[in-house]
């Protein structure tokens, strides 16, 4: 029998390669998606918790989640397209004016 | 029904791996099409877990419009494959280090919580109309919210993609 | 109309200096009137007082400062000793100001004058009506500043200003002491008027225990400083930058009789010890001064350095117990050192600015009625039978006598030596050949200058007849002792009173005079330099009493502020401030090593705390 | 409503009418600055006149509870310790308001700060609850660290402001500690100063809370007063303070930290205070002395006045260290004296450096004859500054010397010592330098004060000087019973204490009369003014 802890422990483990992902790569199209990744991650947590608690707030969230992820990689892209259009690049390292 | 778990289980996990780190490819279409891949597995997920609508949001939303929009923009910017760079080795040692010590956190509190435990039997059913229901009675205002939210980000898009941003 | 009186005398001359600053500043001979109406009105109301004195001693006071057990009144005390200072100061002061208004004709700052000099006539009142310390020593410090503003007058004058704060600053040094003197009378009697403390002391002479000596010499301290005893004295010589009148009036006639009525006011305060230290100091000041005395050239340095030495004698007077003496020649000194001044003004006036006597000569005929009252004024300094100084200056050597044989060698030393300066001076200036071309064309000075100079004369002359010490011995018990009698009495009262030290005084003052003709009788030139050599030299540089005290006083103070400014800018500012800084400062650098301005440090970063969160909500 | 309030409002108000003026209204500006100061004043000296002297307990109290839960409450009130300060501060602000012409940039932005400070200060001063009297302390001491930074003026100006802030601040931040320990400790669970004092005096503080407390607010409130050696950033501050700003601070906000010593250290930890006595003798002569010769080797005019009231603090010191009536009664005597001293002298050298753009003191020279009335003002605030009678430093002066002799006699010889010589040594020298002597070479084109306009704020603090140098009675007969109560608290003496107050003053109907009239006059002058 698949219990809850199966479900949360998968998630765990696609937030953790979302972190990674964060973290070690450099192009900003692949962080972004890795954002996507731990963002899912979360979702099925919360859709575990609800099915096992039996509340339905939990998939509500969820919903709400996948619609602010909808609005965030838009936003996310047109920024990346205006620096990309004006610095020629999306690696991390080529992107560090804001240090003091 | 337990076959069918650890089949998306796998498929979600190595896809989002392979997303993130490709060894063969590091192109990042093929990043993108791996998103792809594990967004539907946990559609899959979520139908085991009686998500019926979440998983059709899951697929049309994510797999439809957002990847779609992914590869859009990779493409209009016609990337190639990534560069390879040297790495820094220090930051990568720190970043295994950090990661590994949350994922450790993460599954080890699992195993612990004795609230696992004691919600172990699966009831709920997310059919379309129960979330309708939620959504337009008790959800109603962050639903309203939420539209405003979208509202705002398509304003901002439009303003940052216009080219003479003064 | 009598309770009145003595509030009217003080205050008038307030009054006039303030309507003089505030109003009448662009108006020269208004303000000159105000100022010596001013003190007209003072002196008529102290021969008022004087009139109807009746030899008790009489307080009108109201309360000015009251905190706890500190209570300051504002208090006039009138006994025979106050209302003498009051006829001297106003008197004297009169003359002083009438002359002025001749010798400062041209002077563009003449209303500033009189304004200062009204304004020090009342601190002068001020502290001769003050019946406790406090308010003797607010008048005392308003003396010092109304001198250092009358000194300072010619500020433009480098010299001048520099005097001026010469002044202030000894004066200063002295009134440390008194301050403290003060605070020590206070804290042991509890109060501050000196009727009080005295009728304490009476009652508990050993109230002060070991502290009796250094309360006395704290206090002497006060005279110390204003009436420029050794080793404050070196301000005195330089004060002389002022106008002349104001050496006459400040430097001669009262501000530094100031701390002779002081010591007389306060005589009950002292012990032994303390009037023995006393009266050496007298001593020695005036033993110094009359040396250094013969060996200047300026005639107002000249005069200066004698004030000095008489005013030794009257602190030494004090010192063998015989305030009485030594009052008795405060007033003889205030009339004829007055009187020298002023015809040393006139002098200067008719030389157009030239106080060299080397320079002078001759002056005896274009300027009589000036040189027939300079040499009353020296012969009464000297102490020649009949004029008023014999009287005061023997009553003195009687009293040391008295007392301590080695002083009164002192004193009669300085008689001699008295005589020779003085004498010294009126060959070079008035008899002796004219030295200079100013000299030969000299002319008299006008009457306004002239007058008071004879006016004067008349107690130069005569003050010796007017049996003063009597008046003044009203204050003190052991003084009484003296009787009123008749005047061919009076001239030989010192010779039946203490034959000794009037003969042996006379002699040596007929041998100064004698020694004075022998060398300057005919001199163009000092003689004695030659003669003298490197002594003289030293005497002429004032025993180099200023330089030691500028290395002493001055650059030990300089150090210290010097070290301090360095550890202020250095240690305080630089090290603990700055370090500091620097401190705050490095650790902002290191910090700022995190911030590589890569996102994905600070997204480490993130997981790291999110991993300490995570571990604190989920493992605890 | 107590004309306290108004005291208090009256700048804030300007300074709130200020911002809705264009700002290139100047006079406008500067006309409603002014005129805000001068109502402030006016009912201030109406307050000082209608006092009851004699009184120890507050009067004209007014109290608006704010926040109930924690008892914080607008709560102002004078006695004998504060009311002279009050007075001292509006008759400052109103002369600072009249000298600050020399500011011509951003004008609108300096007035608001200026009169926010003004306000801020006598807030201080008035509250007496201790949440206000440190927030009114703050909103003063803010706007001082922009105006240096922003309207300063020198090549230091920025190093004075980042001195001037770290340590303010830190001494600001110091006290606060003492403070909050002090509310916790005590038990009483309010801000009201006067509940806390009356609990305290049933059930004191424990001895060995009150000697750690105790230095919290002693060295908290000292670096505010450049305590040494926590005064370098006085002179530099001063020096670097546009005109205003350096007699707004350094005569009036400057004392609060004194105040808060007298008003809250010295009753509340009595035995803090007798066991740090040696201590606080020993810095005042640090003060004195120290900052004397330091003084003596400056050769910019400001820097000297900045030291020189540096040391005159010291004297507030000694006479908090007497602990006694005499000695207390001085150091607030001294407090309000050397704060019109010291808005006097940066007001004349905010006069000259408004011409010459430098006060290195050798350039000058024969000052007196250029500059007929400033020379002579400086003259006598020089005098004063050396503690000559006639002007109020010198009864305060005295009063310490002599309170103090009987708990430390060898801090009062060094004391006098500083005050007679060293002082009068550095001021005459420069009188001597900058007003005597010839004419300087360098400033030929000196302008003298000739409008009575520039002329009044200058007399009207050396007026004050001389009014109560001439007759201290004025004040210390309204100190002393307030000090007295001090005093006795400090001797643990709480009967007579209690005794003082004749009647429970503290509460409302004390004085129901004067209230009243108070009150009528003052809306009597609002009707006028409106």
């Amino acid at each position: 029998m698949i219990g809850l802890e199966d479900y949360l422990t998968v998630s765990a483990i696609l937030f953790s390669i979302g972190v990674v992902g964060v973290v070690m790569r450099r192009n900003l199209f692949i962080i972004l998606m890795s954002l996507e990744l731990i963002l899912n991650a979360a979702n099925l947590a919360m859709v575990a918790f609800s099915r096992f608690s039996n509340n339905i707030d939990g998939q509500m969230m969820v919903f709400f989640i996948i619609t602010v992820a909808a609005a965030e990689v838009a936003v996310g892209l047109a920024l990346l397209v205006a620096l990309y259009r004006r610095r020629q690049t999306a690696y991390t390292e080529d992107l560090t004016n804001m240090k003091l | 029904m337990d076959i069918f778990f650890y089949l998306f289980a796998a498929l979600t996990l190595i896809c989002g791996l392979l997303v993130v780190a490709n060894p063969f490819s590091r192109n990042p279409v093929t990043s993108a099409m791996f998103l792809v891949l594990t967004i539907l597995s946990m559609a899959g997920l979520f139908v085991l877990l009686n998500a019926f609508f979440l998983a059709a949001v899951q697929v049309i939303v994510y797999a439809g419009a957002v990847i779609v929009l992914y590869l859009f923009v990779i493409m209009l910017l016609d990337l190639g494959a990534d560069e390879r760079r040297r790495l820094n080795k220090a930051m990568v040692g720190l970043s295994f280090l950090g990661v590994g010590l949350l994922a450790f956190v993460l599954v080890s509190s699992i195993g612990q919580s004795e609230a696992v435990g004691a919600l172990s039997s699966p009831r709920l059913q997310g059919t379309t109309e129960k979330l309708g229901k939620a959504l337009f009675s008790d959800y109603v205002l962050p639903f309203e919210v939420v539209s405003v939210v979208l509202l705002v980000a398509m304003v901002g898009i439009i303003l940052l993609s216009k080219r003479d941003l003064k | 109309m009598t309770g009145i009186l003595p509030w009217v005398i003080l205050f008038v001359p307030l009054l006039a200096a303030l309507s003089i600053t505030l109003l009448t500043l662009r108006h020269r001979a208004l303000s000159a009137g105000l100022s010596i109406g001013a003190i007209c009105v003072s002196f008529v109301g102290s021969l008022l007082i004087w009139i109807s004195f009746d030899g008790g001693s009489v307080q009108y006071s109201t309360p000015w400062l009251s905190v706890g057990g500190l209570h300051v009144d504002l208090g006039l005390l009138l006994d025979s000793l106050s209302v003498t200072m009051l006829l001297v100061v106003t008197g004297v002061g009169a003359l002083i100001h009438i002359y002025s208004y001749g010798y400062m004709a041209e002077d563009p700052g003449m209303p500033r004058y009189f304004a200062g000099l009204s304004f020090f006539t009342f601190s002068m009142l001020g502290v001769v009506l003050s019946n406790n310390f406090v308010q003797l020593f607010i008048f005392w410090e308003l003396v010092g500043v109304s001198s250092y503003l009358l000194i300072g007058f010619w500020y433009d004058r480098p010299t001048a200003a520099d005097a001026g704060k010469k002044a202030f600053l000894t004066n200063r040094l002295g009134d440390f002491g008194f301050l403290l003197g003060i605070i020590l009378v206070w804290t042991t009697i509890g109060s501050l008027n000196f009727g009080e403390i005295e009728a304490t002391m009476r009652a508990n002479p050993e109230i002060f225990g070991s502290l009796a000596s250094i309360a006395g010499l704290l206090v002497f301290c006060g005279a110390l400083g204003k009436s420029a005893q050794f080793p404050l004295h070196v301000w005195l010589p330089d004060a002389m930058e002022g106008p002349t009148p104001v050496s006459a009036l400040i430097h001669a006639a009262t501000m530094v009789a100031a701390g002779i009525y002081m010591l007389s006011r306060v005589f009950f305060l002292f012990n032994e010890t303390a009037l023995l230290v006393i009266a050496w100091i007298g001593g020695v000041t005036a033993l110094l001064a009359a040396v250094i005395a013969i060996q200047q050239d300026d005639i107002k340095r000249i005069l200066a350095y004698s004030t000095l030495s008489q005013l030794g004698y009257m602190v030494m007077a004090v010192g063998v117990m015989d305030p009485t003496a030594g009052m008795y020649h405060l007033t003889t000194h205030a009339s004829f050192k007055a009187l020298l001044f002023l015809g040393a003004g006139a002098v200067i006036h008719a030389m157009h600015h030239e106080q060299n006597i080397w320079k002078m000569g001759g002056l005896r005929r274009a300027m009589p009625v000036t040189y027939w009252m300079f040499l009353i004024a020296t012969l009464a300094i000297c102490g020649v039978p009949p004029f008023s100084g014999f009287f005061s200056k023997e009553s003195i050597l009687a009293a040391a006598l008295e007392h301590n044989a080695i002083l009164f060698g002192v004193g009669a030393g300085v008689a001699a030596l008295t005589a020779f300066y003085m004498f010294r001076l009126v060959y070079a200036v008035f008899i002796g050949p004219p030295k200079s071309n100013a000299a030969e064309y000299a002319h008299e000075v006008p009457g306004v200058m002239k007058w008071p100079q004879v006016l004067l004369g008349v107690p130069s002359l005569l003050a010796g007849f007017w049996g003063i010490e009597h008046f003044i011995g009203q204050s003190f018990a052991s003084a009484s002792a003296h009787h009123a009698a008749a005047w061919h009495w009076q001239i030989l009262s010192p010779f039946s009173h203490a034959p000794l030290a009037a003969f042996f005084g006379l002699g040596l003052i007929g041998f100064g005079i004698a020694a004075a003709y022998a060398f300057y009788g005919n001199a163009v030139r000092d003689p004695l330099p030659d003669e003298m050599g490197r002594l003289s030299t030293a005497i002429r540089e004032r025993l180099y009493l200023d330089e030691a005290y500028t290395a002493m006083i001055r650059y030990s103070h300089e150090v210290l502020a010097l070290i301090a400014d360095w550890i202020d800018r250095w240690v305080i500012s630089g090290m603990l401030v700055r370090g500091s800084q620097w401190g705050t400062d490095l650790a902002g650098r290191l910090l700022r090593m995190a911030q590589t301005g890569n996102v994905q440090t600070y997204a480490l970063f993130l997981v790291v705390a999110v991993v300490v969160v995570l571990w604190f909500v989920l493992k605890r | 409503m107590s004309p306290i309030t108004f005291i208090i409002l009256w700048p804030l108000v300007a300074a709130l009418l200020i911002g809705f003026v264009p700002r290139e209204n100047r006079s406008t500006i500067r006309m409603i600055a002014i005129a805000g100061t001068f109502f402030s004043l006016f009912i201030a000296l109406g307050l000082f006149f209608q006092f009851d002297t004699g009184e120890a307990g507050y009067q004209f109290v007014q109290r608006e509870p704010w926040v109930g839960a924690l008892d914080i409450s607008y709560y102002v009130g004078v006695d004998g310790i504060n009311l002279g300060l009050i007075v001292m501060a509006a008759l400052v602000g109103f002369a600072a308001c009249c000298l600050a012409y020399d500011v011509t940039e951003r004008q609108k932005e300096y007035y608001i700060l200026l009169l926010i400070m003004i306000g801020g200060i006598i807030g201080a001063f008035a509250s007496l609850d201790l949440f206000f009297f440190y927030f009114f302390h703050e909103l003063a001491l803010v706007p001082t660290f922009i105006m240096i930074g922003v309207w300063g003026r020198g090549e230091k100006k920025n190093y004075a402001t980042f001195q001037i802030t770290i340590y303010l601040s830190l001494g600001a931040l110091i006290a606060l500690i003492g403070l909050v320990a002090l509310y916790v400790q005590s038990g009483a669970e309010t801000f009201d100063l006067v509940k806390i004092i009356e609990s305290t005096a049933s059930d004191p503080f424990s001895t060995s809370f009150q000697k750690v407390v105790f230095p919290l607010l002693l060295f908290g409130f000292g670096i505010l007063v450049s305590l040494w050696p926590f005064h370098t950033w006085a002179p530099l501050g001063y020096g670097a303070a546009p005109t205003a700003t350096a007699m707004v601070h350094a005569g009036v906000l400057k004392k609060f930290g004194l105040y808060g010593l007298i008003r809250i250290a010295l009753p509340l930890f009595p035995e803090g205070a007798r066991h740090w006595l040696g201590v606080i003798a020993i810095l005042c002569l640090g003060n004195i002395l120290y900052c004397g010769w330091v003084a003596m080797r400056q050769k910019d005019l400001n820097l000297l006045i900045g030291n020189s009231s540096v040391a005159h603090m010291g004297f507030v010191f000694l006479g908090i260290a007497s602990l006694s009536l005499v000695g207390i009664t001085g150091a607030v005597f001294v407090m309000v004296a050397h704060g019109l001293l010291a808005a006097l002298s940066f007001g004349l050298s905010g006069y000259l450096y408004t011409q010459t753009k430098d006060l290195t003191m050798t350039d000058f020279g024969g000052l007196l004859r250029q500059m007929p009335f400033i020379g002579t003002v400086m003259v006598m605030a020089f005098l004063a500054g050396c503690g000559v009678p006639g002007f109020a430093n010198f009864p305060g002066e005295i009063m310490v010397l002599f309170g103090a002799w009987q708990t430390v006699p060898v801090a009062v010889i060094i004391a006098a010592w500083g005050a007679l010589l060293v002082g009068a040594i550095y001021m005459l020298r420069a009188i001597r330098t900058m007003l005597h002597g010839p004419r300087s070479e360098k400033w030929t084109t000196l302008v003298d004060a000739t409008s009575a306009w520039r002329k009044l704020p200058f007399a009207l603090l050396l007026a004050g000087l001389l009014f109560l140098g001439c007759y201290p009675p004025l004040l210390t007969e309204k100190i002393e019973p307030s000090a007295a109560l001090v005093v006795d608290r400090l001797n643990g003496d709480e009967k007579k204490a209690s005794a003082d107050l004749k009647e429970p003053t503290l509460t409302k109907d004390l004085s129901t009369k004067e209230l009243s009239s108070a009150l009528s006059s003052a809306l009597a002058w609002q009707e006028r003014r409106d």
